[in-house]
């Protein structure tokens, strides 16, 4: 490997030193912050490292992965949701019990898997990230497992994530039968070239994969364990399935089928079509009466990965930055949301009826008006990034002419709103001025969520300089 | 700059309310008043020096196109004095009706102002979407903080109606950008350069309805009004009077769904027509059923607004200028009976009817008041309403004359039903024995202020229709030159042809 | 015989799925993942033979490692259910739902 | 060799068929094993010998040895047995069986029109399989070191039981508001 | 001093402003005065007018006063312009000279109540609106007017507005005149637009250009005003708020449900009587409402038992004769009638007044009886009054006046009997009254002796009852500037003599027999009674269904449309939750059978 291939791809070995860093260190010696400073230092590093990997971009390394403008900006979304991460795990894993630190090393695998989801050009490296991705995962969501929910919510994960993994690879293996390669590049050269293929065999492998990416996202209908993995998952981590999992998977759409024209074959198009759509109504209409407030989130996360899937249709010029765009303020927004859920827990016990967050607002009005800020943006109101975000959504959508799909989103959406204000009512509703039950928030995370929030309004209301970056880093793709 | 100033004022008033809230919560109250006032009183300076503002043009997110593009003229002039003359009402309205979080809740009443400013103000489509969508959130909090008892599904309900309204405004925004594109090959949101856009007619159709369709939610147009009563009958004075400002979904249709899509809106006006002519009688009848005072006035303007709506899509000059004074006078009458709703409720506690009766014999100046707002409702000649219902009639008659007709029917049942309001509330026996305080100074002045407004427009609306006729004479100007322009051109695009 | 390779990659996928939806033992369907798993190996195995190339073969052992990482993680968990439910029915856990 | 490839694909089919009707997990296990050796001998007839010699060794060794540690873990007896009769009614089958049928008649029809006939593929032994290995898959080996390490914290984590010891007064009391009875 | 002629508007609604503002903290006695005084500086104001205009007439005895133009858009610029010539001199000297009499009269009459100067300031804003009615030299400065005059009856009949009763009777008339209201508003719409100006004299300058005699936009047009006309004048159909407005103060109905609110219609007929030429089929429907409305009125009139109501009646009926005469052209008749009987019908609703005042507002009237001795001034006045109104010949006003609609209607013998029954029904009803009222025994103790301020008034008006109808010859050509004179014709004057004469006998036979034994009311007397059951009818017609329908349209059925999404919406959402089993079986069976679904579409599509 040639000194410039590792420095392209300096961001993972750094984030895979840290893993390994971080296990020696807790043989040696168990210390929460130590660890939890290890994994912060390492994605924060990584994260740095952008820059160096920046300048060796855009290089193909070792035939699995390529580091370019695209992957990087993804590698910086998922290592500034690392930092996030971190930082509102340790806050949240503070009060409960010993054995903490192990839940730094999974996050740093699955980080790890996410990024060679992101840089992947490769169907191997796909399945190896995802698979990196999900085997940590399921240390992560079943980490508090003295407790009966996250140890359902992983069981869960783990057999219907093996399960879509296997029809992913049932997918790979009818697309390497046909085209004898797994190559991305060559795939893509091979389905654009116009030279004859076993088309027969192509898009139901296609169909496969969409399968097994279609689970990961949480899109309908492959959608159905969304809520019980978020419920039962602890709060940070939640908010790391909701961003990094389904950000980097989101990254592979992009790429992959960007790359090979495939969301173009008629087949496809349905099928997404059919995604978009079922997951658009399914999403909003599960989460109207929902009164799990995590719950709620997850279905909403379904529906706005149904509103991605439509740029992601459109394609054209505005799509694929139009889905980037959304998911950085879909970073944002989720995370901030599912952190103030982590920041409002104690020993391991959240916040998540609706009814517990009643009057919350004139109890800790800070924490409050964050999450009715996180809300407002997942419902695309304006001066936050989720407006911006669907704005842009439908922009593309529009410039795609696909109607259907942005009436859907549009009249959706309007429907979502109905479950974010129930929240935001509670919070405002009683003037209820007794001493707070809920804990007092720390710095840290309380440092996290401002700067999310600041984010949030930055993107909201001047964007140029996010569209700028979303627009070099997606230039590549079609 | 000037323009600018109007939003800075209410945004920096809003941060300094929810900050002086802190360690005084009656000095937000004097600084929402003092944003407000500065606000209106450039306005009055603009209006009396005669408009010669300079346009603010900066570039905002440069890869859309977005221009941060401000810039006022009669119309926009005429509502932004009707918008911060009720906003002040509205601050003196809440004076001892707030007792709640004061600060935030000014915070949010000078927001809404802020918003609706920026819709009057906008001349960049997205800028004017940013602010429309801006509208809706302080309001929300306005209803929902500090309205009645079934406040959170009125508050959601409406936020609702209005937002799908809007994301539909918005892929209609879109798709006229992204033809504008097609056409010219320049991605732009501005106003002035999208107007004129060659759109075939069917494209043109739907994208005007997309427009509608927004701007008949807020306004409410018959059909898509059931946000408004229950919204309404919640909500704190202040809201009625700002946040439920009915005129914003007026002026966007003068404002762009006319200029933009003349054509479209010319083949549709049949249709928009026969709407506002249902509501004015749907509403009314409605209205007469209701037992709650700001229920009935809800109803009330939907009946009122279907005349606004009528008198915008007959389009000639009478029914523009009807259209724009009713606009204006009905803010103010229906406005002053929601004062009165407001003061009573935080009176008595209620805003139903069956639970008044008798008042006048406690509170005759309020009673009175309220009186003079209900006639100003029915249309009585001399107040300003029926200059501009009249106004609409005449022009509508030229248009269609069963349309005049049944509109015409309406004043009647605005007569049952204004008359209705007033019995119930101020004659009849006093069978709950109230007793309470008249109208104290402050809400004497913001009544008063209202009722010398409805008079002047009543008697001598010449000032106001001065305004606003180089407005109308574009707006009609627009028309003939596009309507023109329809029959001359070939029915090839003109792209083709050229080549 | 390639076809035939993949038909019968296809049909232990396919008796793999059964397991999963139809036993209520997390510990059949376990095994039952592996099945399906080993169906997609096989699938790759066909493949690579097609063309003659190693990359099937090297694809087959990333899923073996995957499918022992899979089940390492996977026993663990069904242990803790065990210790939590005291059952291994899945039909038990389900206590998330709605 | 295509003999052997029909012969041994029956055996898989055969043994996995069984393998799902097994009322008693061990019995299951071994069935399993087999269908895991037939499919051996099927790799072994692609021309995989190095895969059919790795299916054999770590699949249906090492893997189905965790299988076996768990069962004895969890010490199933007789009891299980009836239980798992009592989970597993005839009724159950026929929507998983309809639904597996139409995916696989879905795969026979798209493979009958789209897959190559194809004869008896030369082999590749394994030192292509090496090379390839390490050197295009290197990245893909160093991820599923990575993989491995993963699977191995996340079931040490997991596995990880809470020891009878002196904890601090704080944190015992923590747990137990929490968590309730100690495990 | 014509220039002054704005004075005779703004004086009683500057009265009215400063009564609104002020009158609830000022004492009484400033109250009356300052109610009172600016009618009279209007009186005055009209009188000096009235003889400027009489000594040096205006050229073209017609003059235009351009206040300022009300507002100016698309072809459209009403004036606020006042506009005097004899017809209207006619009606402000009419209107603020009665009104001022009233306005003293009141004084004594309202001493007791509680809303003082609430009442004087309505009073004043009614004058106020009432002359600008008269003297608008714009239709729609009219039509302010119209809505003024409407608004204040509206107010004035409410005004005890604590019983529910008066709150109903207040609303009914101000619907009942709005629905002709509406129909005058159409009219104005038309006239816009076909004659392009509402500026009358200019708009009957052009209409004849425009319009051919009996062309449909002609008879459309008159059709509408008329509309309007009746709703004012309470006219068939559109007449039975009238009798209900009674619940006012007898002021109130004095001035305005019987000299001049009640005849503005005839006012606006008689205004635009040369578009009303140009239609002579609505000009025939004028006559004939006037006609019929003569008639069903005065039987009403007969079987009342009620004071008001007998007066109520009576002036509907009188109004009756008035759009008679317009309907047959005569409108200097209808405008003489108008005058005459404003003064007499004026006068007997404050003898009326008086009475019931007395008798601490007690209304039967048979209840009431033998007044005459210790009510002398009621008694005289409200004699001299009954006589004028029932045209005791030779020597009253309303005989003249009367005589001449009677002559004019010679031309259509139905209408000419029609016109000769209603006068020996006049005579009938009313000396029917005047016997039950103050003839006879007597029922009741007299509380309260009427004061001077009710007292010189009544005898005002009293005098101009008798003496206002000389001079018709010259009221004739002063208001129409030409030298007919009235018609008149020995037969017609002594028929009608006759009748009078008639009635009077019957009147005295009738209260005879009544005074012996009070029959059981016969199925016609309660069907006269109930005005002829048009109450009845509309509540059949036109209320019960209004109410039913706003009472099934509360719930606002679009909203319960939304409302229907919303439960649809709640529904979907319980249905889909349930496929969230939390089975792990089910999950895995959704993803398989997801894959099938999209498998077929790759296999298949």
């Amino acid at each position: 490997m040639s000194g410039a291939n590792a420095l392209a791809i300096l961001p993972l070995l750094i984030v895979a030193g840290a893993a390994v860093v971080a296990m020696v260190a807790i043989a040696i010696h168990r210390s929460h912050i130590v660890t939890a400073g290890i994994a912060l230092a390492g994605c924060a590093v990584a994260f740095g490292c952008i820059w160096i990997a920046a300048k060796q971009a855009p290089r193909q390394v070792a035939s699995l992965l390529v580091i370019d403008a695209y992957a990087l900006f993804y590698f910086g979304l998922i290592l500034a949701a690392g930092i996030a991460f971190v930082v509102l795990a340790y806050d949240y894993l503070r009060t409960c019990e010993s054995g903490r630190d192990e839940m730094y090393i999974l996050m740093l695998v699955a980080t790890l898997g996410a990024m060679v989801l992101a840089a992947g050009n490769h169907w191997v490296s796909l399945f190896l990230g995802l698979e990196l991705l999900s085997v940590s995962l399921y240390g992560m969501i079943a980490y508090l497992h003295t407790r009966p929910l996250p140890i359902e919510a992983g069981i869960k994960y783990l057999v219907l994530a093996s399960v879509s993994v296997a029809f992913l690879l049932f997918g790979i293996a009818l697309l390497y039968t046909a085209l004898g390669t797994m190559d991305l590049p060559r795939t893509a050269a091979l389905l654009n070239s116009g030279a004859p293929y076993d088309r027969a065999l192509v898009v139901p492998g296609l169909a496969l994969v969409i399968t097994g990416l279609g689970f990961k996202l949480g899109v309908a209908p492959f959608h159905l364990w969304t809520p019980d993995i978020y419920q039962g998952a602890p709060a940070p981590v939640a908010g790391y399935i909701a961003t990094v999992s389904k950000g980097a998977i989101f990254a592979v759409l992009l790429r992959y089928f960007y790359a090979t024209g495939a969301h173009g074959f008629t087949p496809i198009f349905v099928v997404f079509f059919i995604i978009s759509l079922s997951s658009m109504i399914a999403g909003n209409v599960l989460a109207l009466l929902q009164r799990n407030v995590k719950r709620m989130l997850a279905y909403s996360s379904i529906a706005h990965l149904g509103y991605m899937l439509v740029a992601f249709l459109a394609g054209g010029a505005l799509g694929p930055a139009a889905v980037t765009f959304y998911l950085a303020a879909y970073f944002v927004t989720m995370l901030g949301a599912l952190g103030v859920i982590s920041a409002l827990s104690t020993r391991g016990q959240e916040l998540e009826i609706l009814d517990d967050y009643r009057g919350l607002f004139w109890r800790r009005p800070a924490i409050a008006a964050v999450f009715t800020a996180m809300l407002f943006s997942l419902a695309g109101i304006p001066l936050t990034a989720g407006f911006i975000g669907k704005f842009y959504l439908i922009a593309a959508g529009a410039s795609g002419a696909l109607w259907t799909l942005v009436i859907a989103l549009v009249v959706m959406s309007g429907i979502g709103l109905f479950y974010y204000l129930r929240v935001v009512i509670a919070m405002f509703s009683g003037a209820n001025m007794s001493r707070a039950s809920e804990p007092r928030i720390q710095i840290a995370p309380g440092a996290v969520l401002a700067v999310l929030m600041v984010l949030l309004f930055w993107l909201g209301v001047l964007p140029q300089a996010l569209l700028r970056l979303v627009r070099a880093a997606v230039a590549g793709l079609v | 700059m000037m323009l600018a100033c109007l939003l800075i004022i209410l945004g920096a008033g809003a941060l300094a309310a929810m900050v002086a809230a802190r360690w005084r919560p009656a000095a937000c109250r004097s600084i929402a008043l003092a944003a407000v006032l500065a606000d209106l009183g450039i306005m009055l300076g603009i209006w009396v020096r005669g408009g010669g503002t300079r346009a603010v043009d900066l570039a905002w997110i440069g890869q859309f196109g977005i221009h941060f593009r401000l810039e006022i003229d009669g119309l926009s002039l005429l509502l932004l004095l009707l918008t911060f003359l009720l906003g002040a009402i509205a601050v003196l309205a809440s004076w001892r009706e707030i007792t709640r979080s004061v600060g935030f809740f000014h915070c949010n009443l000078l927001l809404t102002l802020a918003g609706i400013a920026g819709v009057f103000l906008a001349r960049d489509l997205f800028l004017f979407y940013f602010a429309w969508e801006l509208m809706l959130v302080p309001t929300y909090f306005l209803i929902a903080v500090w309205g009645q008892q079934k406040r959170g599904p009125a508050a959601v309900k409406y936020f609702l109606f209005t937002q799908i309204g809007g994301l539909l405004m918005l892929v209609a925004i879109l798709s006229l950008y992204f033809i504008h594109h097609r056409e010219t090959g320049v991605y732009t949101f501005s106003y002035p350069e999208l107007l004129g856009t060659a759109l075939a007619p069917a494209t043109e159709m739907w994208i005007m309805l997309g427009f509608f369709i927004g701007f008949a939610v807020k306004l409410p147009a018959l059909g898509l009004h059931s946000w408004l009563p229950d919204a309404q009958m919640e909500a704190p004075t202040a809201a009625n009077l700002t946040g439920l400002m009915l005129e914003v979904g007026a002026y966007g249709m003068l404002r762009f769904l006319l200029p933009l899509f003349p054509r479209a809106a010319r083949s549709f006006a049949p249709v928009a027509m026969a709407v506002g002519v249902a509501g004015i009688l749907y509403g009314a009848m409605l209205a007469f059923s209701q037992n709650d005072f700001k229920r009935l006035l809800a109803y009330g303007s939907v009946s009122h607004l279907g005349f606004v709506l009528l008198g915008i899509f007959v389009k000639n000059n009478l029914a523009l200028q009807g259209a724009l004074v009713l606009m204006i006078a009905q803010g103010l009458s229906v406005g002053g009976l929601f004062v009165v709703a407001g003061v009573l409720r935080e009176r008595i506690e209620t805003s139903d009817l069956a639970r008044m009766g008798g008042l006048w014999t406690t509170v005759p100046r309020l009673s009175g008041s309220g009186l003079l707002f209900a006639l100003a409702l029915l249309g009585l000649p001399g107040l300003g309403d029926f200059v501009g219902e009249f106004l609409v009639l005449l022009g509508t008659w030229q248009r269609s004359i069963p349309a005049a007709v049944f509109a015409a029917l309406g004043g009647i049942a605005a007569a049952i039903y204004a008359l209705r309001l007033v019995q119930a509330a101020f004659h009849g026996p006093n069978e709950y024995n109230w007793r309470f305080a008249d109208l104290v100074p402050r809400e004497g002045l913001a009544v008063g202020a209202m009722v010398a407004i409805l008079l002047w427009l009543g008697l001598y609306p010449q000032p106001v229709i001065a305004t606003f006729q180089p407005v109308a004479r574009a707006l009609q100007n627009m028309q003939t030159a596009a309507l023109s322009g329809l029959q001359a051109k070939p029915p090839v695009p003109p792209r083709f042809a050229r080549r | 015989m390639i076809r035939d390779a993949l038909a019968l990659a296809a049909i232990l996928f396919g008796l793999g799925l059964v397991g999963v939806l139809v036993r209520r033992n997390i510990l059949f369907v376990l095994m039952s993942v592996e099945v399906m798993l080993s169906g997609a190996a096989l699938a790759f195995i066909a493949a690579g033979a097609r063309w003659g190339q190693p990359d099937g073969q090297v694809v087959f052992l990333f899923i073996l490692a995957m499918a022992a990482a899979e089940v390492s993680v996977g026993l663990a968990l069904l242990l803790a259910l065990y210790h939590q439910y005291n059952t291994l029915d899945t039909n038990v856990a389900s206590r998330m739902k709605g | 060799m295509l003999i052997a490839f029909y012969i041994a694909g029956g055996v898989a089919v055969a043994a996995t068929i069984l393998m799902l009707l097994q009322l008693n997990a061990v019995h299951a296990l071994l069935c399993l094993v087999v269908s895991l050796l037939a499919l051996a001998i099927v790799f072994y007839t692609l021309g995989a010998p190095f895969a059919a010699v790795l299916e054999g060794i770590v699949y249906a060794g090492a893997i189905m040895v965790l299988f076996i540690f768990v069962m004895m873990l969890l010490n199933l007896g007789r009891a299980a047995v009836r239980t798992e009769k009592l989970w597993q009614p005839r009724g159950a089958w026929i929507g998983p069986v309809i639904l597996a049928l139409v995916l696989d008649g879905e795969f026979v029809y798209l493979l009958d029109r789209g897959a190559p006939a194809g004869h008896a593929p030369p082999p590749i032994g394994p030192i292509p399989v090496g090379i390839s290995l390490f050197t295009t898959y290197l990245t893909g080996v160093e991820l599923v070191s990575m993989l491995l390490l993963g699977a191995i914290v996340a079931a040490y984590r997991l596995g990880w039981r809470r020891r009878e010891r002196a904890a601090p007064e704080a944190e015992l009391e923590c747990v137990e508001e929490v968590w309730g009875v100690p495990q | 001093m014509l220039f002054l002629l704005w004075l005779v508007p703004a004086a009683p609604f500057f009265g009215a402003v400063l009564l609104l503002l002020f009158g609830s903290r000022w004492p009484r006695k400033l109250v009356a005065l300052v109610g009172a005084a600016s009618i009279a500086v209007a009186a005055a104001a009209a009188g000096g007018i009235a003889a400027r205009f009489l000594i040096a007439p205006p050229p073209g005895h017609a003059l235009t006063l351009h206040l300022w133009t009300w507002f100016s858009t698309g072809g459209f610029h009403p004036e606020v312009a006042l506009y005097l010539d004899p017809l209207s001199l006619v009606m402000i000297l009419v209107v603020t000279f009665v009104a001022f009499l009233i306005h003293v009269y009141s004084i004594g009459f309202m001493a007791g109540d509680a809303g003082y100067s609430r009442f004087f300031a309505y009073m004043n804003l009614f004058v106020g609106s009432m002359v600008t009615l008269v003297l608008a030299g714009d239709l729609l400065l009219l039509y302010l007017g119209w809505e003024g005059v409407g608004l204040c009856s509206y107010l004035l009949i409410g005004f005890w507005y604590r019983d529910p009763a008066n709150g109903r009777a207040a609303r009914k008339a101000f619907i009942l005149t709005r629905v002709g209201d509406t129909a005058f508003t159409i009219g104005i719409l038309l006239l816009f637009h076909a004659l392009g100006t509402l500026e009358i004299p200019q708009m009957l300058a052009r209409a004849p250009a425009v319009w051919a005699p009996g062309s449909g936009f002609a008879m459309a047009a008159a059709a509408l005003l008329l509309g309007g006309a009746v709703g004012k004048s309470a006219q068939l159909p559109l007449q039975t708020w009238l009798p209900d407005a009674m619940a006012g103060p007898t002021p109130v109905s004095a001035l305005i449900h019987a000299a001049t609110m009640v005849t503005a219609g005839v006012y606006l007929i008689a205004r635009m009587h040369l578009l009303f030429a140009l239609a002579p089929k609505v000009q025939m429907a004028v006559a004939i409402v006037g006609a019929a409305t003569l008639l069903l009125a005065g039987c009403s009139a007969f079987v009342q038992t009620d004071i008001k109501r007998v007066l109520a009646y009576s002036t509907m009926s009188q109004i009756g004769y008035m759009f008679l005469a317009l309907g047959v052209g005569a409108w200097p008749a209808a405008i003489f009638h108008f005058m005459t009987h404003a003064f007499f019908k004026a006068l007997l609703f404050l003898g009326a007044g008086m009475v019931i005042h007395a008798l601490r507002g007690e209304h039967d009237i048979f209840r009431m009886g033998g007044l005459r001795p210790v009510l002398p001034s009621a008694y005289w006045t409200f004699l001299i009054a009954g006589c004028s109104l029932a045209g005791l010949p030779i020597v009253t006003a309303g005989f003249y006046s009367k005589d001449w609609i009677i002559a004019s209607a010679a031309g259509n013998t139905a209408l000419w009997v029609a016109a000769l029954v209603g006068a020996l029904l006049t005579s009938l009803y009313i000396y029917r009254l005047i016997f039950l009222v103050f003839f006879g025994p007597r029922h009741m103790p007299v509380a309260v002796k009427p004061g001077l301020a009710m007292v010189i008034p009544a005898w005002v008006l009293a005098v101009l009852s008798i003496g206002g109808g000389f001079g018709r010859a010259h009221f004739a050509a002063l208001v129409t500037q030409a030298a007919v004179g009235a018609e008149s014709s020995a037969l017609t004057s002594g028929l009608a003599s006759l009748a009078f004469l008639a009635g009077l006998v019957l009147a005295w036979a009738w209260w005879k027999r009544a005074a012996v034994a009070r029959p059981a009311p016969t199925f016609v007397e309660r069907f006269w009674y109930a005005g002829w059951g048009f109450d009845w009818l509309y509540d059949r017609l036109f209320v019960r269904p209004a109410m039913s329908a706003a009472a099934i349209g509360r719930g606002d059925f679009i909203d319960g449309f939304y409302r229907g999404i919303a439960r649809w919406f709640g529904a979907a959402s319980r249905a889909l939750s349930r496929t969230e089993s939390g089975n792990l079986r089910w999950y895995a069976a959704a993803i398989a059978a997801g894959t099938a679904l999209f498998l077929a579409i790759a296999v298949f599509l």
